[in-house]
């Protein structure tokens, strides 16, 4: 630790090497990108940094003989309930930076997961389960605005009403937005095919659409985001919606950097900024800063595209969230919606990332609730994002009452990541996060396309069995009905936002 | 809302209170049919106007042009005679918009392309993330005074401040300008108060080459205006550039960058 | 060699997938030692890979013999340790090979490499894993930088 | 359609293969004095008693099956243009359609006086090398002088050391290897030479062979006498032109050849070390008495015999020097003969156990030495070969892990995804 | 909820003529009207000032009634502290598209008189009719003051400016000063009662924007006694207003510096510029009125008796133009609203944030209409 501050003395992670099957083959030397390994030519050894290592596990999965395991360093600090390890060396980088501590992915905090206090209901005796294997099992789902009722003509057959365009989803599950520049043109390229082939949807996140990604058009939705990156017209015509970002659940009501130094050619044309200059988006949308601003914008997209593309409004489910969402109702948008506080982010202020925003559930109870109050629930469609895990946790949200859900952090997970929460520093051993063209190329678009189209498909079944076990062949029977929902371990006031029955009841 | 043809290519909208959408759809309507320019009057705040329209088209607003007046302006000419409000040329790519008269607050937004020349006074935050990519590169000038927030967070183009109605003892700029800047470059006609400054940029005495590049930007509104470029010269300017292209980069740490000793 | 059209398959890298992992180089070290095992092969056989992984920042691509249409090799060699089988495919006879390193000096994409260790000395390179049927590099590519394929 | 080869080495078996590729009926007939197609460069092996089969390049299995008539042990004398047939010793007469001469070299004799006597040795035929092993067993040699520190020198002291012999070898530079190598790779070379117990006499030479008919001892320049119990003779080869003469063809130092390896008498092709062969590192015709080269141009010239137009675009003078335990190559131009060239040395000999260097003239690599780690100096080769600007990456020459990604990227798309790895895609410049 | 303001977006509009001058209500309609896309259709409304000239002397009490019979506990609360003048339903004419959002609730108007044995110890006369205000509103179910000045009156609904103009016959009013809004509520109860203006006394508020500071300011104002039982912005701001000029007796710009506070920087600036007691003004005032200071974009119109004030927040987030024609003072969010109405104004400004536009009526002060910063 010489010439090095004694803070970083005390590394969370350390990599154990088994120095007789390591075959100095430097797999693990190439593979780390964090610099947490080396070989020393004079000893004919592999060595390591440990206080470089950020637990990506890239070494441990590229090691041929299994020479190596990451662990937790087991030296601690004092055992304290209060001072953790974490509130420790938080403390230490803000003293020696003077800076806000940056962290990435979504809260790590054991914020109540409440998807894991509902259980799903199934048939017994009195209705039949419904065997999806066999029988027809539905899963087609309808974004956009639908009306209140329909108007017939007098041959009694020709509909009058017309309805907004709407975006048809094999499955409830879309990906979510994430920016070329936060993650690498591979991983959408990979988003874009699966959702293709799929037959969902992928979101550009704010940084433009990459011209090689055009040919996605009726499969992408497109982000307006505050720093408007990549947007002109033919970018609002390339896709099958458009969402106007206002928020994010891993940090709500802060803007984004993506630093200068990721800014290379193939993002500086995306985004129509120089090479090398930072991409900031800022905290609000500044022609937006009230609700008639948002519907300004809304219209303004309508107008551009000749009210042929549904418009979303994304946000972050905040405490008000459930007004928040009636409002961007009343606005005009087609779809809103609400990202939890679990969200995941390639950046972000760990203080926000940790303590701002509320859980999905309750944000996803809350404004369907209120939609159905104000008599609005058919006139938007509400997407719910942040933190789903696996496909029960779809058909929980769907259950609790959104139409559908975006994925983010899954897709990352399929493409490899572990979760090493480093994803701003551009070093992403996974090829994920960053653009590095030495790592970037990890992630080969062809694989992780099939991973990811593998993943939608295992979901789909899962769905497909417990509604089928519930009696039910098509998700509309499941939307919003909590009644097929019970909680365990919840207060009375935590089932009353929820709106779901304690299991016994 | 009354259309008349008054020639070949050349039609006239008469506006009144009709609701943007009619009239918006109208003119894409108009142009779908190649009309070649389209002389909008007694507009009364209509919004959007030039959106959704490819190609070049000569829009002529009579009256108050209302919000957003061409956001995503894709290559048609907007002329403005009479006062724009808020939202002028926002998230613009191609175009021209003169507006002769004076223009609300957040105009230029997120501006990639075109040239918007305001003959007035523009509100506060104009020209906020500006930006620019190679050859395309955005020009706001205005001919006026500016508010609060001129050029914040800008990222790229031409940001020109003329202040040729200002009065003696009047600031030329409001407070914040620049604040943010990453990119592009500001051109102030006399001096801004150091106190209105952001700490991301600096100010330099204009080089000949910069000279060059605002005697060159400066004849499409002189044109436009009918102000001798020599007239709005005969002033020295102050050129606002950011210090750095990464204003934050010292704004944020983690402990990788410490252990790495990447952030020293 | 005769003139029957060749129907060669080999093995193609792609250097926009290759990630420098070295699995090619391993995985070849190990199918061609006698133990099986990576571990062994290379502390206890003491043998060494026949593809190269060259990485130079983010260009990186696995490199194996390209068995040539017309092999530099199969010229230079001085002991007829290289032949050309009528599919095209070089053989490389490490019995029959007396390490003069011709090969080695003459392979335009350093494919043939010198064996020097205790005794031995050969010259030794991919042989597209012979009597295993596919190549072991390409089977253990992660990323789908080795193709194995017929020639172009 | 008839085929005549003369010669049964490098050469005539490129020949073969060239025709065979695109004639395989019309016959083949290889004409050698030779009673086997053994491996040149391998014939100071005998010495260390290398396995008889391993010193045979192409096996009677090879002649069968490219249907290759063998005339050996006779000697082609006379090239009958006019009825264009081949004059054996035997007086035998071998017609021929197309005709190659491929009848290598011969060593260079000093003309010094008692280099007549018996126990003087040269080595460019099995037969001498094996009459050389038998000379020593016969007479129980312990002293073995050796006239050259070229390569056949080197390698001869090398392993007469291996049978225990006493060598002096006697070298009229200052340094072994002198013509091939650069001065520090010399200095490796002698380094490692002394090590087994050679030992050198630099700057002197043999004056005179002394001995009755026997070689008992030499004198050198300087006047002092070495004991001798044999002498071996390795002061290079020349092109053996002697049947090519009876042809009437142009000869300067070696057979002159066009591109197509055509002689210049019609039908007669030439290759191998009898002819003068342009260096692509200089740009001159001069003969390079190298096995890779030889059948290159045997090839060509079969390709060119059996129709196919084909040229033969020059080869590049490369070293391999097998015996000693560290190998050690060179390609080209290794010593600069004036400043226009540029040298980047990686010298680690002494500390890693290996040295690299490369000479460049007009950002074109044009020769390169590599001792001790080899592997993957085919690419440098390969630069001189096809004249790539190196300015790039010129510094990355000499490191250990320099390759393909150091080359540009089309050419490595070219070579590899296009699979650009046809005769002519290499060769042309 | 219930700790939370209810958020909303909104356009607004106001007309002094500060001769006093009575102006049809269809200028105000007209130009509301015209920024209606500002709006959802979840609230409108209108305030005029010399609306009851006849009655200039009472108290105006508009009562919205879910009910009719509501009207009687209303009358015996007004009739415990007021001589009731006169009452009546205010005039409506049915508009169709109101009913189907929600069910207009009744109207009443009373033109009331202070009780002097009503008051209570140290209980000023407005004291008296802020108390009985809060009474209504808190003890009589389904019945909600809207205003309660004199000679002024507020109307606004569930509606699109235009219906709730209509629905209350607006163009046939004349007054000297007029307020209206538009609103875009991000959800709303439907509930006639939380439309804009909001007043008290003679003060009339419409604003735009969101206070995001409000929990601050509520719990500020509740110290003073205000109940904050709307859960509108609007209505802790107007309250504050109150509590600032009525009650604390501050100097109109000092109001307007406690609650769009300047910056630090530019109260130094102040102190540099040898301005030393407005320096010591503003840092008085931040340091006293802390929890007064609006945060959030917002834009306000108040008016009053004698004129109007509009003021911005203190960035400048929410648009505003005023403009002047001759002694007719505009304000609005748009300067379209502006131009409909008065198509070649004298002069057109977009004032500065935090920079109050006070208009008041000719006979109040010799002052520019524009307070200079």
């Amino acid at each position: 630790m010489l010439f090095k501050k004694p803070q970083v003395a005390f590394y969370p992670f350390m990599v154990l090497r088994d120095d007789y099957k390591c075959i100095r083959c430097k797999s693990c030397v190439d593979q780390c990108s964090f610099d947490a390994t080396y070989y020393d030519e004079d000893l004919d050894m592999v060595l390591n940094r440990h206080e470089n290592c950020v637990n990506c596990k890239r070494c441990e999965a590229f090691c041929p003989t299994d020479a190596i395991k990451v662990i937790k360093n087991p030296s601690t600090f004092h055992p304290d309930a209060n001072w953790t390890a974490e509130a420790l060396r938080d403390i230490h980088t803000q003293m020696l930076t003077g800076a806000v501590i940056l962290t990435s992915t979504g809260n790590d905090k054991p914020i109540r997961n409440y998807f894991d206090h509902l259980l799903l209901d199934a048939c017994q005796v009195t209705n039949p389960p419904i065997d999806p294997l066999r029988e027809p099992m539905e899963l087609k789902t309808f974004i956009g605005r639908k009306s209140d009722q329909l108007e017939f003509d007098e041959d009694g057959i020709s509909i009058k009403t017309t309805i907004g365009k709407q975006l048809e989803l094999e499955i409830p599950v879309l990906f979510s937005a994430m920016s070329y520049g936060s993650i690498n043109l591979n991983l959408q390229k990979a988003m874009a095919r699966a959702a293709k082939e799929f037959g969902t949807y992928w979101n550009t996140g704010e940084g433009g659409l990459h011209k090689s990604l055009r040919e996605f058009k009726d499969c992408t939705i497109v982000q307006v985001a505050s720093g408007r990156f990549g947007v002109d017209l033919e970018y609002l015509e390339t896709s099958a919606a458009i969402e106007i970002k206002i928020g994010q659940g891993a940090k709500p009501g802060i803007g984004g950097h993506l630093p200068g130094e990721k800014v290379n050619e193939g993002i500086a044309e995306t985004r129509m900024i120089p090479v090398g200059s930072d991409a900031i988006s800022p905290a609000p949308h500044h022609d937006i800063y009230s609700i008639e601003d948002l519907r300004q914008l809304i219209y303004a997209l309508k107008e551009a595209t000749n009210y042929e593309k549904p418009v979303f409004v994304k946000i972050a489910a905040v405490h008000n969230v459930a007004a928040i969402a009636c409002g961007i109702a009343h606005a005009g948008a087609d779809a809103v919606v609400i990202d939890g506080v679990r969200g995941g982010t390639g950046a972000t202020p760990k203080s926000l990332r940790d303590h701002v925003g509320i859980p999905i559930e309750l944000a996803i109870a809350a404004v369907d609730d209120r939609l159905r109050k104000e008599g609005l629930r058919n006139e938007v469609s509400l997407i719910a994002a942040g933190g789903f895990r696996n496909a029960v946790d779809v058909l929980k949200a769907i259950a609790l009452g959104a139409d559908a859900v975006y994925i983010g952090t899954v897709a990352k997970i399929a493409a490899g990541c572990t979760q090493c929460q480093q994803c701003h520093t551009g070093r992403c051993a996974w090829g994920i996060t960053t653009n590095d063209p030495k790592l970037a190329k990890r992630l080969n678009p062809d694989i992780v396309a099939e991973n990811l189209y593998n993943l939608l498909r295992a979901w789909a079944h899962d769905i497909k069995e417990l509604l089928g076990a519930m009696g039910i062949n098509a998700i509309e029977s499941i939307k919003g009905n909590r009644l097929r929902l019970r909680s365990w371990g919840l207060t009375e006031q935590e089932n009353k936002i929820l709106g779901v029955l304690p299991a016994g009841m | 809302m009354e259309v008349k043809k008054i020639s070949d290519g050349i039609f006239e909208i008469t506006c009144g209170t009709t609701h943007y959408r009619e009239v918006n759809r109208k003119v894409k309507e108009l142009v779908a049919k190649g009309a070649e320019k389209i002389i909008l009057k007694s507009v009364y705040g209509q919004r959007y106007i030039g959106t959704g329209i490819k190609g070049k088209v000569k829009i002529e607003v009579y009256g108050t042009a209302g919000n957003d007046l061409g956001i995503f302006l894709y290559g048609p000419e907007i002329e403005v005679f009479g006062n724009a409000q808020d939202g002028v040329g926002n998230t613009m790519r191609d175009g021209k918009i003169i507006v002769r008269g004076h223009a609300g607050d957040v105009c230029g937004y997120g501006m990639r392309g075109g040239k918007v020349y305001i003959e007035g006074d523009v509100g506060y935050r104009v020209g906020i993330h500006m930006k620019g990519y190679k050859n395309l590169v955005p020009t706001f000038i205005v001919g006026g005074k500016a508010g609060n927030f001129f050029g914040e967070y800008m990222a790229g183009g031409i940001l020109i401040l003329l202040g040729l109605n200002k009065k003696p003892g009047e600031d030329i700029v409001g407070d914040y300008c620049a604040t943010g800047m990453h990119g592009g470059v500001i051109f102030v006609r006399g001096e801004v108060p150091q106190r209105y400054l952001g700490k991301e940029v600096k100010v330099f005495e204009p080089t000949s080459e910069d000279m060059k590049l605002l005697t060159n930007e400066l004849k499409g509104f002189s044109e436009a205006f009918n102000i001798p470029v020599e007239e709005i010269l005969s002033e020295p300017f102050t050129k606002i550039v950011p210090v750095s292209a990464r204003p934050y980069g010292r704004m944020y740490a983690h402990r990788w960058g410490i252990a790495s000793g990447l952030i020293k | 060699m005769s003139g029957k059209k060749r129907k060669l398959m080999k093995v193609y890298p792609i250097e926009e997938n290759c990630i420098s992992c070295r699995y090619c180089e391993v995985a070849c070290t190990m199918v061609h030692s006698k133990s099986k095992d990576p571990v062994k092969a290379y502390k206890l056989e003491n043998l060494l890979p026949r593809a190269t992984v060259e990485v130079k920042g983010a260009v990186s691509l696995s490199l194996m013999c390209r068995h040539c249409k017309h092999p530099f090799c199969f010229d230079s060699c001085i002991s007829g340790a290289i032949q050309v089988d009528e599919k095209g495919q070089v053989h490389l006879d490490e019995e029959k090979c007396v390490g003069c390193w011709n090969c080695v000096l003459v392979c335009p994409f350093g494919a043939a490499h010198p064996y020097i260790r205790e005794e031995k000395r050969h010259s030794f390179k991919c042989d597209l894993c012979g009597d295993r049927g596919f190549p072991a590099c390409v089977e253990a590519c992660p990323n789908k930088a080795l193709v194995y394929d017929y020639e172009r | 359609m008839k085929y005549v080869i003369v010669g049964n080495s490098a050469a005539a078996v490129g020949c073969i293969t060239g025709i065979r590729k695109v004639d395989k009926e019309s016959p083949i007939t290889v004409i050698s004095y030779e009673t086997s197609c053994y491996s040149k460069p391998m014939i100071a092996d005998v010495l260390v008693d290398i396995p008889q089969e391993k010193l045979i390049y192409r096996d009677e299995k090879f002649f069968e099956e490219n249907n290759v008539e063998l005339i050996l042990g006779q000697k082609a004398v006379k090239v009958n243009t006019d009825s264009k047939a081949v004059v054996l010793d035997s007086n035998e007469l071998v017609p021929y359609d197309k005709l190659l001469i491929s009848t290598g070299g011969k060593p260079f004799i000093p003309p010094i006086p008692g280099i007549e006597k018996r126990g003087v040795f040269t080595f460019t035929e099995l037969a001498s090398a094996f009459a050389f092993k038998n000379y020593l067993k016969e007479k129980g040699a312990e002293e073995v002088v050796v006239i050259g520190s070229g390569f056949i020198g080197l390698e001869v002291a090398y392993f007469l050391r291996e049978l225990g012999i006493k060598v002096k070898v006697v070298e009229l530079l200052n340094r072994v290897l002198g013509r091939a190598m650069d001065e520090r790779g010399s200095e490796i070379v002698e380094s490692l030479m002394r090590e087994k117990g050679v030992e050198f006499i630099f700057g002197n030479t043999v004056e005179e062979v002394l001995g009755d008919k026997e070689v008992s001892s030499v004198r050198l320049k300087s006047g002092e006498t070495i004991k001798a119990d044999a002498v071996v003779v390795a002061i290079g080869v020349r092109p053996n032109t002697e049947l090519a003469e009876t042809a009437g063809m142009k000869i300067n130092q070696g057979i002159v050849t066009s591109d197509r390896m055509e002689t210049s008498v019609e039908n007669i092709y030439a290759a191998g070390d009898c002819i003068e062969c342009l260096d692509i590192t200089d740009g001159k015709r001069k003969p390079i008495p190298l096995f890779p080269l030889a059948f290159e141009q045997g090839f060509v010239a079969g390709l060119n015999m059996a129709g196919k137009r084909m040229k033969y675009l020059g080869g590049i003078p490369l070293n391999s020097l097998k015996f000693l335990p560290v190998p050690v190559l060179n390609a080209g131009t290794v010593s600069p003969p004036d400043n226009s060239y540029e040298v980047i040395v990686n010298d680690q000999f002494d500390k890693r156990g290996y040295y690299r260097k490369a000479v460049i003239k007009d950002n074109r690599l044009v020769g390169f030495v590599a001792i001790g780690e080899i592997d993957r100096v085919g690419i440098l080769t390969n630069l001189i070969r096809q004249k790539i600007d190196v300015s790039d990456f010129k510094e990355r020459l000499v490191s250990l892990d320099f390759g393909l990604v150091d080359l540009p990227k089309w050419w490595r798309e070219e070579k590899l995804k296009e699979d650009r790895t046809a005769y002519k895609d290499w060769r042309a410049v | 909820m219930g700790c939370y303001s209810e958020m909303s977006g909104c356009g607004l509009a106001g007309i002094v003529n500060r001769d006093a001058k009575p102006i049809s209500g269809k200028f105000i309609y007209d130009s509301i009207t015209s920024m209606k896309e500002r709006g959802n259709g979840m609230g409108a409304g209108y305030a005029a000032y010399g609306i009851y000239p006849e009655m200039a002397d009472y108290y105006a009490f508009h009562v919205m009634l879910d009910d009719i019979d509501c009207e009687s506990e209303v009358n015996t609360v007004l009739g415990r502290s007021f001589r009731i003048v006169k009452s009546e339903i205010i005039p409506t004419k049915p508009v169709p598209s109101l009913y189907k959002k929600t069910k207009p609730p009744v109207f009443y108007r009373y033109f009331v008189e202070p009780r002097e044995d009503a008051r209570l110890p140290m209980e000023s006369e407005e004291d008296l009719v802020v108390r009985v205000v809060m009474t209504i509103n808190d003890k009589v179910k389904g019945a909600y003051v809207i205003s309660s000045g004199k000679n002024m009156g507020a109307f606004k609904g569930v509606g699109h400016p235009d219906e709730i103009g209509d629905f209350f016959e607006i163009k046939e009013y004349k007054g000297y000063i007029w307020l209206a809004h538009t609103r875009f509520p991000t959800n709303t109860p439907g509930w006639w009662g939380g439309a804009h203006p909001f007043t008290l006394l003679d003060w009339a508020i419409v604003h735009n924007g969101e206070i995001t500071s409000y929990g601050t300011n509520k719990r500020y104002v509740e110290m003073f006694g205000y109940r904050c039982t709307l859960l509108t912005d609007t209505e802790v701001a107007a309250y504050l207003f109150d509590l600032l000029f009525r009650k604390h007796r501050l100097p109109i710009r000092a109001v307007f510096m406690a609650m769009a506070a300047p910056f630090w920087k530019d109260i130094e600036h102040y102190k540099k510029t040898g301005l030393d007691k407005l320096y010591k003004m503003a840092k008085m005032i931040r340091t006293v009125y802390a929890p007064a200071m609006l945060n959030g974009p917002f834009a306000m119109l108040f008016a009053f008796k004698d004129g109007v004030i509009g003021f911005n927040d203190r960035i400048k987030l929410r648009p505003f133009v005023a403009a002047e024609k001759g002694n007719t003072v505009y304000m609005a969010s748009e300067e379209s609203a502006i131009r409909v109405i008065c198509e070649e104004p004298d002069r057109v400004w977009m004032p500065k944030a935090g920079e109050p536009v006070i208009a008041l009526l000719n006979h109040c002060k010799e002052e520019d209409i524009c307070y200079p910063a």
